[in-house]
């Protein structure tokens, strides 16, 4: 199997969605012969053509009311949102369009249609190229929210999202885009919605994360471990369906519980996950369960490390739950 | 018999029939056979009564909330009469005649309004809020404007798949403010696609007026910003609308791309139920719209051809009275959406989180009433 | 003291902010002669002309785009969005504009802007005449947000927000506009930002709500008092800033904590709430804290009460946390 | 000294200088004193020798990234200098010079490239996303096209409390495809707003060239859809920039309503230092618009003048580059911010939940070094 790195996997998913069906056309900002800013699309034009790659006009409403109107015709469209920080132009048509058409149709009417863009901080990408919006999504009825953190994810999940009749937001952690290698198959494999990843067995500590933040988690664990604190890493994958089972079963063993995402704490999926933890294993609880996230301010340029959560206040939150 | 020049200033108006019914040019005159014209006069006659009726049934309490079309049926009734079968309509929520046109059951019409178990739309929509799939019709939804990319979007995948069929999407004067008029259109020219962009200028939304929207005279002129043909009709003229759509239906269908056509027209009444124009509006401006009634134009021009005389009326009036009695008397024997249909149709399949709600609410489905 | 509805107590704050600051300016669509589609602004045109009341054109996006100009220029403008189902259209210019413009600029800027906009069900309104999307705006750093429950604080809570040196969402329960009578003060009066009101004192549970739903809150606890529940009622009042401490107060006392709103449930404030009170006062807990939402559907229009929070509902979860 | 007319058409482009230095149209010659002449040549070579410098040092890893407006100097100096001091410019990321000539301190700006403590903005934004108050500069954010209904809104905040100002917003080529652009305009329109909305076209917007932004020829004829004048000009003409955004603001100042300019340009480099165009652009293209260069023209009209001359060309740019070293050599020397300002402004006060994450994050001060 190769060894691939983030955008080598999702390229050559988009690619092997392509070949597969020629309903797949992807469209956006500079996703033609750039390659996308980050080189995601890099050679699909050259393959398939300016009818399916398509530069758009510089419009994020236009894009992704567009291609709601495609997927409605019964195109499988991919749309980039070049960042997610700029998804907000698109953010009616996602949410009261995209997200509400087969409920308000009664179901007559699906709209399949897949949404990629990078998100996260750590390129030093300042207010406007690093933010986190996934909590907008997943508060959001009507829409699937994915985010891989591998390559091998990235590959399964994006394959898996062509397959779904509904709409899903697939967020790329672009900060290891490159940096994330692994093996991937060549053949296609889809992983399925709604099934989290426990990347490290362990019993004293629950660790949820998903995304680049996972990276941060499994090199937090290992740390604990050496101080003697034993953690299971779970890699949620899929939020919207969320595996809330494995998150459960994990919890009810360990007993204590930490949530790491970069996106601002207050309302973000953090809470979620420990409001859920509360109804579903509050008996089990043996600890209050942590958040370790960015803070609720925008997003720094300059001390993009002082916000990000570092492996250092991971592993303060794992101790301070262990040691409850 | 195409139109020889795009029309865009306000005197310029695209008008083919007198209020005498008589023909102002000939050129200009759609064929239209007689059982066609039979039956957009019926449709006329329909959505008229409908409205009436259903108007009336709000105001006693039988329906929650009504906007209707009065004054401006022939707008979307002869621009969707243009249209081949095999083309897709994305309304704005003032134009049931154009559904009824494409097949929408009078029956679900007006199961839609009372939001019963008999609706397509599951009892899910606000009145006028309703998707007609089989007849290529798609949904309503309240929020002004946003039909707008999505018709030049799914036009762009029929264009994609060598599919030789037109979009045409009904917005408001209102609707023109929005941003996803500007992106729809200007993707429309940058991909040269299929639209038909129909402008239904009422003038006003809600109580602003159509001098607070824009700052320019005619709605039609701001096609010229996007490299798209802009088209200027009396909508109060059926046999002008039909021309001007027809004309541009082909065109797109040529891959000559889309056009702007801007249907004016008059808002013969409140916006909906829920609004009092006194407060705003001079009421002698609906006296000056009266005689321009598109419903007695067209009877005139059926006159004049020698179809309409005074028993195709009382067939045509007796019939749908019927229908839309029998309509109402059916929908109103209908109950309520069952209550654990709210958790379908969020998906395709039932998520688990939403399993878990729904059994949650079964345990309170003794609210099933509403309180009012 | 006359007794007023909420309408009529929102006219009133208006009237009285134009009248001592005519850099107060208000605009939106509807907002002039008709005085808004529920007449909020009725009569303002009038007495303050077309400059000050301004009828707008059909655009979100534009109408606040606009108002952030007329803030940074040095007035004080109210944006009225005619109902916060429509207020995604200017998504973009509240999350990346209006609520980063003082920090991106090092503090060089500040935007003074209210946006006024009535929220929430009840009155056979839809899919978009019925949304409660307080949880985005709440997740979005930069911005305050607030939710009056009756008309003495819907006057004193829009009096305090144009007192803010900062964008404030002022989110108006429309079910109750006409429904929520009550004294209200002919004077100024502002109700300081952050501070919670416990409209019931109770010592058994803590039921934590705002806006509409607090009235159905009331109802609950009166039913649960008659079932020997004593209920601790806390209207939040203002989301951004949370008072807190008023909230771990109560639980601390109690013991037992119920979150009710109506917005759809996951990724909700009440997820917040939750998480705040695990963090806060987790070794207080005596039971799992319970969420009562609204579900994560699009919201209804013929089953709008199966889908609202019913006093049934709230009570349910009252007694499931008492008797846990 | 009234430019006759709009113009707007692709060939109608208003030109002042010939390529020559010489002058085209006398009438459309704006009066300009020889302290600022020497003035805007003072601007036009600092900016493009900042540019330059930080440029190198990007390569050089001493400057995460940057943006740079090679080439567009003169659109965005004429226009800024066409103002009064009273008037407020709204930016997009690529108009430095503005800047400089609304008194931005050019170690302010290095600090802003460098992110450090002596930034204004706190070293919170990247690279070209700066504000400045005190130069009536507002802040520079990376959304596309957010500034436009912005600088509406804020020139209708002045025209109600009748203060006779003037806004200019800057934006490219692809920001004229966004919703804002047309809410912008369009408000503008409808309002009388004293806006000029400045089109920098420089053909590119990263890798999609002018032709998939719109299907129309010409920016500037997109003001016939608001009710707004629309004109073209020579972007790389600085006297030309100068008369049409002069006439631009007389007409806002007087009431009569907002301009939309489309200053023509090339984009003579990278969109920035992310950006490769080999990828996409053919680069013959950059060949063809050099003896276009901006500066050049201004110096060849300056000689003409019997302003500029070797001695004169020598004095500017030592001058320049002392000041570009001693700027830079004084902003590397400055440390980063303090972590603990990382939760000032986000609001006026100190929210409670901020300063306990603010005491939270005290924990870990001594991560206060990048990790790059
Ligand atoms: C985005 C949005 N903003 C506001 C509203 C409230 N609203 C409903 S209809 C309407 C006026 C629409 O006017 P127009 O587009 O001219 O259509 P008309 O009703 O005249 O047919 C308004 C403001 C809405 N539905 N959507
Ligand atoms: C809303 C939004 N979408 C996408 C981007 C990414 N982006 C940054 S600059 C740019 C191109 C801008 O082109 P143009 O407006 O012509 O300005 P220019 O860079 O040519 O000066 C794009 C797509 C962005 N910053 N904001
Ligand atoms: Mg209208
Ligand atoms: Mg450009």
């Amino acid at each position: 199997m190769p060894t691939v790195n983030m955008i080598q996997a999702l390229n050559d998913a988009i690619r092997s969605a392509m070949r597969k069906d020629d309903r797949v056309v992807i469209l956006g900002e500079d996703v033609g012969k750039l390659g996308g800013v980050f080189r995601v699309t890099t050679g699909l034009m050259d393959e398939f053509g300016g009818d399916r790659v398509i530069d758009t006009p510089l419009a994020e409403g236009g894009i992704i009311g567009a291609a709601i109107g495609m997927a409605l015709y019964g195109l499988r469209p991919i749309a980039e949102i070049q960042f997610s920080d700029f998804i907000y132009p698109a953010f009616d048509q996602i949410v009261n369009e995209l997200a509400k058409y087969r409920y308000r149709s009664g179901g007559q009417y699906g709209c399949p249609l897949v949404i990629r863009t990078p998100s996260g901080g750590g390129i030093k990408g300042g207010l406007y190229h690093s933010q986190s919006p996934e909590a907008y999504f997943i508060h959001t009825a009507g829409l699937k929210v994915v985010m891989p953190s591998n390559p091998y994810d990235a590959k399964g999940m994006l394959l898996a999202a062509m397959l779904q009749e509904d709409p899903v937001i697939f967020f790329e952690p672009k900060r290891i885009y490159r940096a994330a290698k692994g093996e991937v198959p060549e053949k296609e494999y889809a992983i399925e919605f709604g099934k989290a990843n426990v990347i490290r067995q362990g019993t004293q500590v629950t660790l949820l994360s998903y995304g680049a933040m996972v990276v941060e988690a499994a090199q937090a664990a290992e740390k604990a471990a050496a101080e003697g604190i034993d953690v299971e890493v779970i890699d949620l994958r899929s939020l919207v369906p969320l595996d809330i089972e494995t998150v459960i079963r994990s919890v009810q063993k360990t007993g204590r519980v930490v949530v790491l995402n970069e996106a601002p704490k207050t309302c973000g999926f953090a809470a979620e996950l420990i409001a859920l933890v509360n109804e579903k294993a509050f008996l089990h609880l043996q600890a209050p369960p942590l958040r370790v996230t960015g803070y609720d301010t925008p997003f720094p340029y300059s001390l993009e490390h002082q916000y990000l959560p570092s492996v250092e206040r991971i592993l303060k939150a794992l101790k301070d739950t262990a040691h409850f | 018999m195409a139109i020889k020049s795009d029309v865009r200033t306000e005197e310029n108006l695209i008008q083919v029939v007198r209020d005498d019914g008589t023909v102002l040019d000939k050129k200009l005159e759609p064929e239209i056979g007689e059982a066609d014209l039979k039956r957009l006069y019926y449709h006329m006659v329909l959505t008229r009564a409908v409205d009436d009726r259903l108007l009336r049934m709000q105001r006693q309490g039988r329906v929650g909330f009504y906007i209707s079309s009065l004054g401006e049926e022939a707008a979307h009734l002869g621009s969707a009469f243009a249209l081949k079968t095999e083309d897709w309509i994305f309304p704005q929520y003032r134009e049931p005649g154009a559904a009824f046109l494409r097949g929408y059951p009078l029956l679900k019409y007006v199961c839609q309004i009372l939001g019963n178990s008999g609706d397509l739309m599951k009892g899910r929509q606000m009145p006028n809020h309703y998707a007609y799939k089989p007849g290529r019709y798609l949904s309503v939804s309240s929020p002004v404007g946003t039909q707008i990319p999505q018709a030049a979007g799914f036009a762009w995948g029929a264009k994609i798949r060598k599919e030789k069929i037109v979009t045409l999407v009904y917005f408001g004067d209102g609707a023109t403010s929005q941003g996803d008029f500007h992106m729809g259109l200007n993707f429309a020219g940058v991909f040269t696609l299929p639209t038909i962009f129909f402008c239904k200028n009422n003038q006003w939304a809600i109580s602003v007026p159509l001098s607070r929207q824009t700052a320019v005279p005619t709605i039609a002129q701001k096609a010229a910003a996007y490299g798209i043909r802009g088209v200027r009709v009396d909508g109060n003229d059926l046999l002008a609308v039909v021309q001007v759509t027809r004309e541009a239906a082909e065109r797109a269908r040529e891959g000559e791309g889309a056009t702007l056509i801007e249907a004016v027209t008059y808002r013969m009444g409140a916006h909906s139920t829920s609004d009092d124009p006194r407060i705003y509006a001079d009421e002698s401006k609906i006296e000056q719209w009266k005689p321009k009634d598109p419903l007695v134009r067209f009877q005139k021009y059926l006159a004049v051809k020698g179809i309409w005389n005074a028993a195709f009326e009382k067939e045509m009036t007796e019939k749908v009275q019927e229908e839309v009695t029998k309509a109402i008397q059916e929908a109103e024997k209908l109950p309520s959406p069952a209550p654990e249909t709210l958790f379908d149709d969020v998906y395709a399949e039932l998520l688990p989180h939403l399993k878990e709600q729904r059994e949650e609410a079964a345990q309170f489905k003794h609210l099933g009433k509403h309180k009012e």
